[in-house]
């Protein structure tokens, strides 16, 4: 399998040791409630809830191997305890997240638990950790409402929210000199998030949104939204598609000769990580988004080639993510020394944490969302390069958070 | 003037280019027992799918007891009173001999939309099913899989069923097609029982049954009504004799 | 909007049924004439978007892994014919329904296996890399029209091999009366275990064509799945013509019905086909059964 | 005396079911519930495929519609009286049941699978699509149903153990209610029409009223269980009527066995068991759930509860030491 890495840290492994203790476990507790056992020495339990089949199988992937490695460099210790994982496929379904979460929770008892990629998912999931469930933490799910109306002391995100996916590229298109804009987006909570967030930053500015293009998700036949955008004839248009559906985006507008009358612009899914799928259609995309891989600063080379290194794969912003998730949950235990009884300290010293991340400065909000840079990036040659920083420290609102 | 219980007007069915039945103009008599007889092909089960709504006439009039039911499915031709059986056995292989009669019979209640009651305390359902089963002969037989039945007996069943419909007209597929000669004997027996209070219309190929029961013949080939009438008439009739008779009588 | 927007909507509408017809012939031969329900056929399409993807990039050209493919898709099929679908010919529908179903869970995870969860993308042939200038801002792929030129070849020669050639015609034959066609000496089981194959073969080389417009990625096949199965339905089983009608329709609502009526698009094929099926319970060109 | 011994697996399974709470873990209570609301859901879809010969590939539509209009009603409410959502539920379910099978019945075999599913997919997209009912994010409900005895809740179903034991009490009624329909008239016209149904229209009947009627009961129980697994899990989303959802539910009828009322219920608990242990076992776990679905196709299609009878007459064989009878006119 093509995600084996050097250091040890293929799935497999954590499947293996989870499931001697998982497997002995279930055939215990299915009558008595399993032993809890308090010590130093006793392992520290991350529940993992992570897509690792489907379309977002690539995302958990490297979330997790990013993850693991961050806990590999400190030595596999948390504030001094050894780690068991718990790892479990969400499969990106909502229907199976309460189902899962709650095996994690309940079951396994675990102390951290990180998940998931898939924003609804992502919801479930913290309805039933906010308050007194294990610490959480989002390494991808850019709901809004999960650091706003379901935020909590004990849920923070190491990610992004909608908010700050769309937010910033009103201005940037501005400054490009982009005046009238058609919007074009997956017609799904998230999609739909990223474009009302746009628009609240755009219009303001003096743009015009000629008109709102939603298509339906997840499908991916854009032929005719493309021949309506064509006949608008705007300066530019702003897009939200993801994974295979970006794909399929870019080389159809590509394809149907608009990338000369009409500038492509997107939140930063649009070509993250999907450069060898998309080849010379992407080029000349411009995108909005926290992360690029050609960032130049000493961690993100050094994070860069070390997970290289540990999964013969590439970085991307969601491993970044992953990255970030394993470093602040080692934040944490390190200040309180492994007692996970010391939950308040805990979460402070999570709260104030300052993380030199691979995509820059990473602080938290009162919401616990990350406010970091978003950079304007265009693809040259295939890599997504950064044309300036879009937004110095963009934070998020946090509507209907009250913590 | 006869009094006719089932008369038929120029009925016309053809699939693709074949032509099945062929301006068939027919009277049936009440309480006559009468057969239909002809070669293979001639379209004399097409008729009887005619008759009992199971097929539709491309034009033509069918009227029963002078009430157009051309139309009509197959439901409601059964539910005004013409009972049929078929050719090929077509009972409910899982259930007993009893509840495939108990099926039958329920169909004359009001409604069957009945959730709550245990089927078997409606009592008129009840007697209608042991009678049907003691006319067609199959009491002893009640709890049998029909199934696990032999043939003869799950054309006896086939009988039964139609009977439990208490229908007032019935249309017999070939009843003895496939039987033996004791099993024959038993039906025809009962056949005759049934047509002292009913009217009969009958395919048959075994002559010799059809000349022991019926009372009136048609003769059909390709489609058409050769001849019509008495049995007498028929025998004596010269079209019938060089069409189909002498053949039939000679491969006996 | 002027003239010019719709007739470049309806070019994309006909480019559409042609795509969805290329997908739903190989069901119309498994579903519309052998009778059975398929439901690994999107699996099948996307086998053939990774073979077009793998052997693309393992001899560098897509032709070559069109002609590669093809085989290790008819290969496929007769494996699954032989091991699964064959048992099934006499078994009500229901089981097909579900040994198919389990198949999308297999497929899914030997594609994972063998290739892994990133998107791919196939690159156009050279030849066929150009496209032809439309509007004044919009032109149009050169790859498109050669994909609705195949369509149309395969449809003329579905056409053709079904109603005009002894093969059709047993195919037709066996498809109605097993033991009839059993009885004329003609081996049943080898003629089924090749037109299943043939109709794996079909979805795969559908997935193939398609590959270098569409992306390829895991879990691909499930969009196209049960819209394919909307166009046989519509068309009415055992009739090509029938395919090729409810493919142009379907390409025609739901183009229409995205610039028309946008918040209805999702919906409305659905709709069309409630709307058929109770204008005429089997489909369009179907017969009773 | 036989019927007593017959149902005595099924009455030791109830008790066992009964007793579980007191031994089980929160988190294996929560986990049966769940798997007593699939079940549920199973049962209803086998009246149809098992009973009436109408293979449903859309079933899943009246799952979601339950739960949808739980969640719908009382989204922003600040109490849910179980007597007024409960109804509402089932009404809606079978509301929608009577007209996607007025539609649905008119067809038959493949076309009926495929118009069922189509009807479904509408539903699907609506509730997917419309901005109104939360869309893909699907609704949450942050209380559970109350049932107000004066100033008293009398079910306190936020507490795991008693929404366990509501839910299997509506699974055990669904059932009797199911055994009391098989048994009456209509039962033994819908199975006669599974048989033959067009000998059934011979003897009179008008067969498509009595499906109809048929796919209504079988929709409503359906709301049922969606309504409890709305309530239960306080989420809805359109998956709940994914065409994935309707597979998984005729998959649960077969596996367990088609035809008989326990055999859902078996084929539920086998399947939900399989999706949570399998994982633990392989990453590529949905490798073995369609490998074991693929075998019992091939080599058990009567399901896994057909093994009992034939696993009992073995071993009364081998104490007897003796030969049966070939022909026994069991029902």
């Amino acid at each position: 399998m093509s995600e084996k890495n050097r250091q040890g840290i293929t799935r497999r492994d954590f499947i293996v040791q989870g499931t001697v203790a998982t497997a002995g476990l279930a055939a215990a507790s299915i009558l008595v409630p399993a032993p809890f056992a308090i010590g130093a020495q006793a392992k520290v339990k991350v529940g993992i809830l992570l897509p690792y089949t489907g379309t977002y199988a690539k995302l958990g992937t490297n979330i997790r191997n990013a993850m693991m490695m961050r806990f590999a460099e400190a030595g596999n210790m948390l504030g001094g305890r050894p780690i068991e994982f718990v790892d479990i496929d969400s499969e990106a379904k909502p229907a199976k997240a309460q189902q899962l979460t709650e095996k994690l929770i309940k079951r396994e008892n675990v102390d951290f638990l990180v998940g998931p990629v898939h924003s609804v998912v992502g919801m479930a999931m913290v309805k039933m950790a906010r308050g007194a469930g294990p610490i959480t933490v989002i390494p991808n799910a850019g709901a809004d409402q999960l650091t706003g109306v379901l935020c909590a002391p004990n849920v923070f995100r190491t990610s992004f929210s909608s908010y700050q996916m769309g937010y910033p590229g009103g201005p940037a298109m501005i400054e490009d000199g982009h005046k009238r804009v058609v919007l074009m987006y997956w017609n799904y909570g998230f999609g739909k998030q990223v474009a009302a967030a746009f628009k609240k930053s755009f219009v303001p500015a003096g743009g015009t949104i000629v008109k709102e293009i939603p298509t339906p998700f997840p499908k991916v036949d854009f032929q005719a939204y493309l021949t309506e955008l064509a006949a608008l004839k705007p300066d530019a248009v702003y897009t939200f598609y993801a994974g295979g559906g970006a794909v399929k985006f870019v080389k159809d507008f590509a394809a149907a000769g608009l990338k000369d009358s009409i500038k492509l612009y997107g939140a930063g899914f649009l070509t993250e990580g999907l450069g060898a799928a998309q080849g010379d259609a992407a080029e000349g995309v411009r995108t909005i988004l926290h992360y690029a891989d050609s960032l130049e600063n000493p961690v993100n080379q050094r994070f860069r080639t070390a997970f290289k290194a540990a999964t013969g794969s590439d970085a991307d912003v969601y491993a970044v993510q992953g990255y970030d998730a394993g470093e602040l949950i080692l934040h944490g235990m390190n200040a309180v020394k492994g007692d996970t009884g010391a939950r308040a300290e805990m979460i402070r010293a999570m709260e104030t944490a300052e993380i030199d991340s691979p995509r820059g400065k990473l602080r938290f909000s009162a919401s616990h969302n990350p406010i970091h840079d978003i950079y304007l990036r265009e693809v040259v040659k295939g890599e997504n390069r950064v044309v300036r920083v879009a937004a110095k420290a963009q934070d998020d609102p946090a509507t209907g958070c009250s913590m | 003037m006869i009094d006719s219980v089932l008369r038929t007007v120029r009925l016309n069915k053809s699939f693709g280019g074949l032509i099945a039945t062929n301006n068939v103009t027919l009277e049936f008599e009440r309480g006559q027992v009468h057969a239909i007889i002809g070669p293979n092909g001639a379209g004399k089960t097409t008729l009887i799918n005619l008759l009992s709504g199971d097929l539709l006439p491309d034009d033509g009039e069918i009227l029963f007891n002078g009430r157009n039911i051309t139309n009509l499915p197959p439901n409601k031709i059964s539910q005004l009173g013409i009972g049929r059986s078929y050719q090929k056995t077509n009972i409910f292989a899982e259930f007993s001999c009893y509840e495939n009669c108990w099926v039958a019979a329920q169909s004359r209640l009001n409604t069957s939309m009945r959730f709550f009651r245990p089927a078997r305390q409606l009592k008129a359902v009840l007697e209608r099913t042991e009678r049907a089963l003691e006319l067609c002969g199959l009491s002893s037989r009640r709890d049998s899989r029909a199934s696990a039945m032999s043939y003869g007996e799950q054309r006896q069943l086939e009988i039964g069923m139609m009977l439990a419909t208490e229908p007032e007209l019935l249309l017999l597929d070939e009843p003895l097609a496939g039987m033996g000669s004791e099993e024959s004997l038993q039906v025809i027996e009962l056949l005759r029982r049934l047509a002292a209070d009913h009217t009969l219309i009958l395919i048959e190929h075994d002559m010799d049954a059809v000349f022991s029961i019926a009372q009136r013949l048609t003769v059909m080939v390709n489609g058409r009504v050769l001849e019509t009438g008495s049995i007498e008439r028929i025998r004596s009739s010269q079209a019938v004799q060089e069409a189909y008779l002498g053949v039939a009588e000679d491969a006996v | 909007m002027e003239l010019s927007f719709y007739l470049v909507q309806l070019l994309n509408a006909v480019q559409y049924g042609f795509l969805l017809f290329l997908v739903a012939s190989g069901l119309t031969l498994l579903f519309g004439i052998m009778g059975i329900i398929n439901l690994a056929h999107g699996s099948f399409y996307m086998v053939g978007a990774y073979l077009a993807y793998w052997l693309t990039d393992l001899t560098g050209s897509f032709w070559l892994a069109i002609l590669l493919g093809l085989p290790i898709a008819l290969m496929v099929g007769y494996l699954v014919e032989r091991f699964a679908i064959s048992f099934l010919y006499q078994r009500d529908h229901l089981y097909q329904v579900l040994l198919t179903f389990a198949l999308i869970l297999v497929f899914n995870e030997l594609q994972q296996i063998l290739w892994g969860t990133d998107v791919h993308g196939v690159v156009i042939p050279e030849i066929l890399a150009g496209s032809i200038p439309l509007t004044d801002n919009q032109s149009y792929p050169i790859y498109r029209l050669f994909i609705s030129a195949a369509c149309i070849a395969i449809a003329c020669g579905m056409y053709w091999v079904i109603q005009k050639t002894r093969l059709g015609m047993m195919i037709r034959a066996g498809a109605s009366n097993r033991e009839m066609v059993q009885a004329l000496g003609i081996d049943v089981n080898r003629l089924f275990a090749f037109v299943f194959s043939l109709g794996v073969a079909l979805a795969a080389f559908a997935g193939m064509l398609a590959a270098p417009v569409d992306s390829v990625y895991p879990g691909m096949g499930e969009n196209v799945l049960i819209i394919s199965f909307v166009v046989v339905v519509i068309g009415g089983t055992g009739s090509i013509k029938g395919t090729f009608v409810g493919a142009m329709l379907i390409g025609l609502v739901s183009t229409f019905g995205k610039v028309l009526l946008p918040e209805m698009a999702s919906i409305m094929v659905y709709a069309l086909m409630a709307v058929i099926l109770l204008w005429r319970p089997h489909g369009l060109f179907g017969r009773a059964a | 005396m036989s019927a007593l011994i017959r149902s005595m697996p099924l009455l030791a399974a109830l008790l066992a079911l009964v007793l579980f709470p007191q031994f089980g873990s929160e988190y294996y209570v929560g986990l049966l519930t769940r798997i007593i609301i699939i079940a549920l859901f199973a049962l209803s879809l086998d009246l149809l495929i098992g009973y009436t010969g109408l293979v449903s590939f859309g079933h899943a539509a009246f799952y979601g519609i339950g739960g949808y209009a739980l969640a719908i009603a009382f989204q922003d409410a600040s109490v849910i009286p179980l007597w007024q959502a409960l109804p509402l539920s089932l009404a809606a379910a079978a509301f929608a049941a009577l007209v996607i099978g007025w539609i649905s019945i008119r067809t038959s075999g493949i076309y009926f699978i495929m118009i069922t599913l189509a009807m479904a997919q509408m539903f699907f997209y609506f509730f997917f699509e419309s901005p109104r009912y939360g869309g893909d994010d699907g609704i949450f409900l942050f209380l559970k149903p109350v049932l107000m005895v004066g100033s008293e809740d009398i079910l306190k179903l936020d507490q795991e153990n008693n929404f366990y034991y509501f839910a299997l009490s509506c699974l055990v009624s669904s059932y009797l209610l199911l055994v009391m329909i098989l048994r009456a008239p209509f039962g033994k016209v819908i199975k006669a029409i599974k048989a033959n149904e067009h000998r059934v229209r011979a003897l009179g009947y008008s067969t498509s009223g009595y499906k109809l009627v048929s796919f209504v009961i079988a929709g409503t129980l359906a709301g049922l269980a969606g309504f409890l697994e709305g309530a239960h899990s306080g989420y809805v989303n359109p998956s709940y009527m994914s065409w994935h959802e309707s597979g998984v539910c005729i998959a649960m009828v077969i596996l367990g066995g088609m035809g008989t009322l326990y055999g859902p219920i078996v084929g539920a608990f086998i399947i939900v068991l399989l999706q949570n242990f399998l994982p633990e076992l392989t990453e590529h776990w949905q490798l073995l759930l369609g490998g074991i679905v693929i075998a019992v196709v091939l080599f058990l299609p009567r399901g896994a509860t057909s093994l009992y009878p034939r696993i009992c007459d073995l071993i009364r064989r081998s104490r007897r030491g003796e030969r049966e009878p070939q022909e026994t006119a069991d029902d």
